[in-house]
């Protein structure tokens, strides 16, 4: 490398007298800038970011476009001749198939926000270089938009049941987990501190999130028969590196300075639990029960990319510079064995806010979850063995799993948080449930770490959550108005298995009864003495 | 060394073949047109509208939004993520803004791919054609070194300034358009800089350095009340319709036209540089395309278009015109002093009519353009006379 | 070969309950330190060259570096750095291939990633506080 | 307005209906006042429009903007003083001031939800309102940056006065 290095000084010396190299413009960038009175960041921040920070990938806005082209030309071309030829969108498995519209939209929902959010962090950021580095993330972004979309606009057109597909963006309104992913991913990533911001979009989801969400999981659409997937998200996740880069160097901007280096830990502690408390269970749930053919157990791809690669090369190595242990971090080991299959439970018991269609574990898939995580059978395995007796499939059966639950005492709340539902009475992650009452109001939350958050900025978690939103609606009302129905007017875009047949309709809905309640109001609340 | 022999589903035998028993003989569903409830009047969403709109996650306290309720998480003190609050223009659907140039990302890097390729070649067969010989060393040590190289600095300035705009536009296919405006911003300030290391290259006494161009632009009397304009639009102003129409509909149709047509255009020829109008005429295309932008905005979808608040948003445009015109008067007036240090002086294009007629059809082409529609009334007569006093 | 890079190797060789347990252990439920870096490159014609021609090679001198088929993707992980120079890269493919042109299908890195000139390097060094970020120019 | 999504609800057409009846600007500041105290934030009075309090607040704020603008005033009344007539740009600076002792995180929080509720437009230009909150809102977050991992929950929610309740 040495020698290498050598070779460039000299080019330097005698450079090519007829074209400038891109990294020969991106070395004056530094010097764009200039002092005046009024100049500052223009949002609210505990940090100064240092103006000599630099940009390790050193693009100009040219050369920036011209790799992006190509990666563009590459990917469209994949999409529009080879894989339409070879009529991809059909040979996807449908359980993959179907959970591709929830993964594509949730995860538009998270590059738009990330737009906003490097918007904010290039403001807040004082160096040309970052500023700079900023703003092709922010184009970027818009490229991850246009990207996901395109999936779902792919499958849409290609894909033997394009409801859904279609119109994520409408169905999303009354799905129950879309909260969770419009709070992890549609505002954490841009309404706090820009250094706040910075770390839950890059160095905790981008950095860490993004490699089993983006990367890993195009070996399940693989396996799955589904190659769109991976043609678009392994090229999406070839920005993710300078967006890593980035928020890397967002830090160093900031360490060098003891005065704004004391809060980074806090930021820190409460953007890896926002993020964690999302993205583990979610991408657990796509991959582990989206899938027919698995690839390997979602804990274990946790330890790898999240735990000993993340943590380990990113936070282990600036321990020396002060950095601590997230003190959520054993709560999220455990939720990265369990927490996905709470979710999951959920999912499958409130299917026909989904949008999309799913089937309970099949014998193989129950096997396979004892196998990787002992005692889920007992836990988990025989309530859907209950529920399939009971006609869980069955358009006639009028049978919901949501009020299975609730019948036997298993309430569903939506933890306040981080805006996802959970059943206390059922869940074997680390959920430790609490009830407040505040200023005359009710609050649930799932764990400690979630409810210190609320408590401390209170005023930054007023969101309605899907039970006092949408309170008093009956069921199929509800989802006949967010657009769950297909063209024939009555049969349900989301089913509870995968068939061409028995498919449930705005009727079967009705027949379960079920009018929305707020739990918080229902129950006999009592407070603790 | 491999754990695992991977299996693609879509190439095994056997896993296909489970697959395909799945597949159902007909579609489960007919209809496959795209974001089917955004669809307008009877033609299908283009690709710019598929991938774009609606994208944007936001509570319905903004009109034309497709969401319920509050946003989960907001900042401390209590700002939501994206909010009226972030303007005084109101419109009744913020969602119906369409670009003119439908430029979602593929169609944008392809043009600036493009745009930088033939920058390039011309790069290379101005140096290696011989165009070098030509060139005025007063106006390369002078004008180029020191003026052109300030220029970077504006258009950094007003890159800078799209932060705000880009953080708090109200939909999704208006902060596509407002960040690729701000790219380009980016962009004409690198391009300034890569034609300024290639000069370094092609005439061993020009230094590349920004030191004396960033003097002129912070010192200088020449460039004084463009960097006021600059600064105040990047560090002062908060409302992003506000900076938007201040940046593009007045500043730079008026000063930043003038600079780069009728001066570095125009001049950089009498004095045998044949580069950099090649290198201006990127920028002047993406002016060209932020001006439609602007009016496709301002004038279209909040004046022409808005059923409600018309009349209220032609008040605010007319009274920011106010606010920010007299500025741009006087950084024309001061950038006008310029014409004292351009070496080869040509009568009818340096002399004080020529470049009285230059100001005339820059002043004319914006009234026509953007004062006008919102009935901004002023005496161009006694502006072009103010500038003209600058010469 | 046992390889501590190895993409099931440590806890991960581990399996069910026995996996879970040793995951779970108290000694393991605080950060670590990890002197690796990670690569993820999406298979293309180019990259097909790029592993077989320099990456490989390269293993018979640094041992710790392992690579893993991952169906869409190679997987590459090896302690300290890994670094490709594009020149090298350039004659190899018979065709000009720039450091951003390898950009367009690296999927992921994790450690501090940089171009240095027409180089890609990977690298487990904090770079801008242990060390500077290089620049040829 | 509601018939715009495929969301509506009697309560919003009800307030519609309230909010166009507005005909001055001092009718609207009064309601936007009076909604903001009663129906926004964590210290309201009352959770009973919960579902649609933002919803209404913003077209408020519409209907309010809108009046203002349409008023008789000048270009630089409407610019640069709050909706009552005041120096926008000594409001701004009156209520910094009243942060400059403040060395308590609960007590800055309350200071920065009565500034919104008091400035957030059209009260008061966001050209004014944004750089004063960027001041309030970096000490408010520093203040509490420093206890945030170390209180302990029960001190929070004592100082908060939550209750905990349980089902029966």
């Amino acid at each position: 490398m040495g020698n290498n290095t050598a070779v460039k000084q000299a080019l330097k010396a005698n450079p090519v007298p007829s074209s400038v190299d891109p990294q020969e413009v991106h070395k004056w960038l530094q010097d764009f800038t200039w002092d005046f009175k009024s100049k500052t960041a223009k949002y609210p921040t505990k940090y100064d970011m240092d103006v000599n920070t630099r940009e390790q990938f050193k693009l100009t806005a040219k050369e920036y476009a011209r790799m992006e082209s190509s990666k563009e030309e590459r990917q469209y071309g994949t999409l529009l001749d080879g894989l339409d030829r070879l009529d991809a969108g059909n040979k996807v498995h449908p359980k993959w198939g179907e959970v591709m519209k929830l993964v594509a939209n949730f995860l538009e929902t998270g590059e738009y926000g990330a737009i906003s959010g490097s918007a904010l962090l290039w403001d807040t950021a004082q160096s040309p270089e970052q500023r700079n580095g900023y703003l092709a993330q922010v184009i970027d972004e818009i490229r991850h938009v246009n990207q996901t979309a395109y999936v779902n606009y792919y499958y849409g057109k290609h894909y033997y049941d394009p409801a859904g597909h279609t119109n994520m963006r409408q169905l999303r309104a009354i799905n129950p987990l879309y909260p969770g992913v419009k709070r992890a991913f549609g505002e954490g990533f841009l309404a706090g501190d820009a250094v706040e911001s910075s770390i839950n979009l890059q160095l905790v989801a981008e950095a860490c999130f993004t490699n089993p969400l983006i990367v890993s999981l195009t070996e399940w659409a693989a396996a799955n028969g589904d190659e769109i997937t991976p043609t678009v998200f392994l090229s999406i996740e070839t920005d993710e590196l300078r967006h890593m880069a980035n928020g890397y160097q967002t830090i160093v901007s900031i360490m060098n300075n003891p005065e704004t280096m004391k809060y980074l830990q806090t930021d820190l502690d409460n953007a890896f639990w926002t993020q964690h408390k999302f993205l583990t269970p979610f991408v657990g749930v796509a991959l582990e029960y989206g899938s027919k053919y698995k690839v390997e157990p979602w804990v274990k791809s946790w330890n790898r990319w999240v735990y000993e690669d993340w943590a380990g090369i990113w936070l282990g190595r600036l321990q020396q510079f002060g950095v601590k242990s997230p003190k959520c971090l054993p709560d999220a080991k455990k939720d990265a064995v369990w927490a996905h299959h709470d979710l999951a439970l959920l999912a499958l018991a409130l299917w026909p806010l989904t949008g999309i269609r799913m089937e309970l574990p099949d014998q193989q898939a129950m096997e396979w979850f004892e196998a990787n995580y002992p005692g889920w059978y007992n836990h988990y395995g025989k309530i859907y063995d209950e529920w399939r007796a009971a006609g869980f499939e069955d358009p006639k059966s009028g049978f919901c799993g949501a009020l299975w639950l609730m019948e036997r005492g298993h309430g569903i709340f939506v933890d306040h948080a981080s805006g996802l539902p959970f059943c206390p009475s059922l869940a074997k992650s680390s959920v430790n449930a609490r009830f407040a009452e505040y200023n005359g109001k009710r609050y649930s939350f799932s764990e400690p770490h979630g409810e210190r958050q609320w408590l401390l900025e209170p005023e930054r978690y007023e969101f309605q959550n899907f039970f006092e939103q949408f309170e008093g609606w009956e069921l199929s009302d509800l989802v006949k108005a967010a657009g769950g129905v297909r063209s024939d007017g009555k049969t349900l875009m989301a089913q509870p298995h995968l068939r061409d047949t028995d498919m449930w309709t705005l009727d079967d809905l009705k027949r379960i009864n079920l009018t929305i309640p707020d739990p918080m109001k229902i129950l006999n609340w009592q407070p603790i003495q | 060394m491999s754990s695992n022999v991977f299996i693609r589903g879509m190439v095994d035998p056997e896993r296909q073949a489970q697959i395909q028993a799945l597949v159902p003989k007909a579609p489960l569903e007919t209809k496959r047109d795209h974001i089917p409830f955004a669809k307008r009047g009877w033609r299908r969403l283009t690709e710019y509208e598929a991938v774009m709109l609606h994208a944007q996650n936001s509570l319905d306290a903004i009109p034309g939004s497709q969401e319920v309720g509050e946003t989960v998480q907001k900042w401390p003190g209590g700002r939501g993520s994206y909010s009226i609050e972030s303007t005084a223009a109101i419109s009744s659907n913020w969602f119906n803004f369409r670009d003119p140039s439908k430029r979602w990302f593929q169609p944008y890097v392809k043009q600036k791919t493009e745009e930088g390729q033939t920058a390039e070649r011309a790069m290379k067969a101005w140096v290696e054609g011989g165009d070098t010989g030509m060139m005025n060393t007063a106006w390369l040590n002078q004008i180029l070194s020191k003026h052109y190289g300030a220029m970077i600095f504006n258009e950094y300035g007003l890159f800078s300034a799209h932060s705000t705009t880009t953080y708090g536009a109200l939909s999704d296919l208006l902060k596509t358009w407002i960040s690729q405006a701000a790219f380009d911003k980016n962009d004409a300030g690198q391009m300034i800089q890569m034609q300024r290391v290639l000069l370094g290259k092609a005439f061993p006494g020009f230094d590349p350095s920004l030191v004396e161009a960033k003097q002129a632009w912070t010192q200088g009397e020449v460039w004084k009340p463009a960097r006021e304009f600059v600064e105040h639009i990047w560090a002062d102003t908060y409302d992003w319709v506000e900076q938007l129409w201040a940046m593009h509909a007045v500043y730079d149709h008026i000063f930043g036209q003038f600079v780069r047509r009728e001066f570095f255009q125009r001049i950089a020829g009498l004095h045998g540089d044949t580069l950099t109008p090649v290198i201006q005429f990127q920028a002047l295309t993406y002016h060209q395309q932020a001006a439609d932008g602007v009016s496709a905005f301002c004038l279209k979808h909040l004046i022409d278009d808005e059923p409600v608040y018309g009349q209220h948003n032609r008040r605010y445009l007319h009274a920011w015109t106010g606010k920010y015109l007299p500025q741009v008067e006087k950084a024309l007036k001061a950038f006008l002093a310029i014409y004292k240090e351009v070496p080869v002086k040509v009568d009818g294009v340096t002399c004080r009519a020529g470049v009285q007629a230059g100001v005339e059809r820059v002043v004319n082409g914006w009234a026509d353009r953007f004062a006008e529609p919102i009935g901004y009334k002023f005496n161009r007569n006694a502006f072009v006379k103010n500038v003209m006093a600058g010469y | 070969m046992n390889n501590i890079n190895g993409y099931n190797s440590g806890t991960n060789a581990l399996s069910g309950q026995s996996f879970i347990d040793e995951f779970l252990d108290e000694r393991n439920s605080a950060l670590p330190t990890s002197e690796s870096v990670v690569l993820a490159l999406m298979k293309t014609e180019e990259i097909e060259a790029v592993i077989d021609e320099m990456i490989r090679p390269q293993m018979e001198d640094n041992p710790t570096i392992a690579l893993e088929d991952r169906g869409g993707y190679w997987w590459i992980k090896a302690n300290g750095k890994i670094v490709i120079d594009c020149d090298e890269a350039t004659e190899i493919l018979g065709k000009k291939y720039t450091v951003y042109d390898l950009l367009v299908n690296v999927s992921t890195t994790v450690g501090r990633a940089m171009t240095l000139g027409n180089q890609f390097i990977i690298t487990n060094e904090l770079l801008g506080l242990e060390t500077k970020v290089d620049s040829v120019y | 307005m509601s018939k715009l999504t495929w969301y509506s609800s009697p309560v919003r057409d009800e307030w519609a209906e309230k909010i166009n009846a507005i005909k001055t600007v001092s009718e609207g500041i009064a309601m936007l006042a009076d909604f903001r105290k009663n129906h926004t934030g964590p210290d309201r009075t009352t959770y009973e429009l919960k579902k649609e309090y933002n919803w209404i607040e913003a077209r408020i704020e519409m209907r309010l903007n809108q009046l203002h603008a349409e008023a008789t005033l000048s270009d630089d009344d409407l610019l640069n003083k709050t909706i009552d007539g005041r120096c926008a740009k000594e409001v701004a600076a009156e209520w910094m001031k009243k942060a400059e002792d403040i060395d308590c995180h609960y007590e800055m929080e309350k200071l920065c939800v009565a500034f919104r509720k008091a400035c957030k437009p059209p009260m008061m230009s966001v050209n004014f309102l944004a750089p004063a909150e960027r001041v309030l809102v970096a000490k408010l977050m520093k203040l509490r940056a420093a206890v945030f991992l170390t209180k302990s929950i029960d001190e929070l929610r004592t100082a908060r006065g939550v209750t905990m309740i349980s089902v029966q």
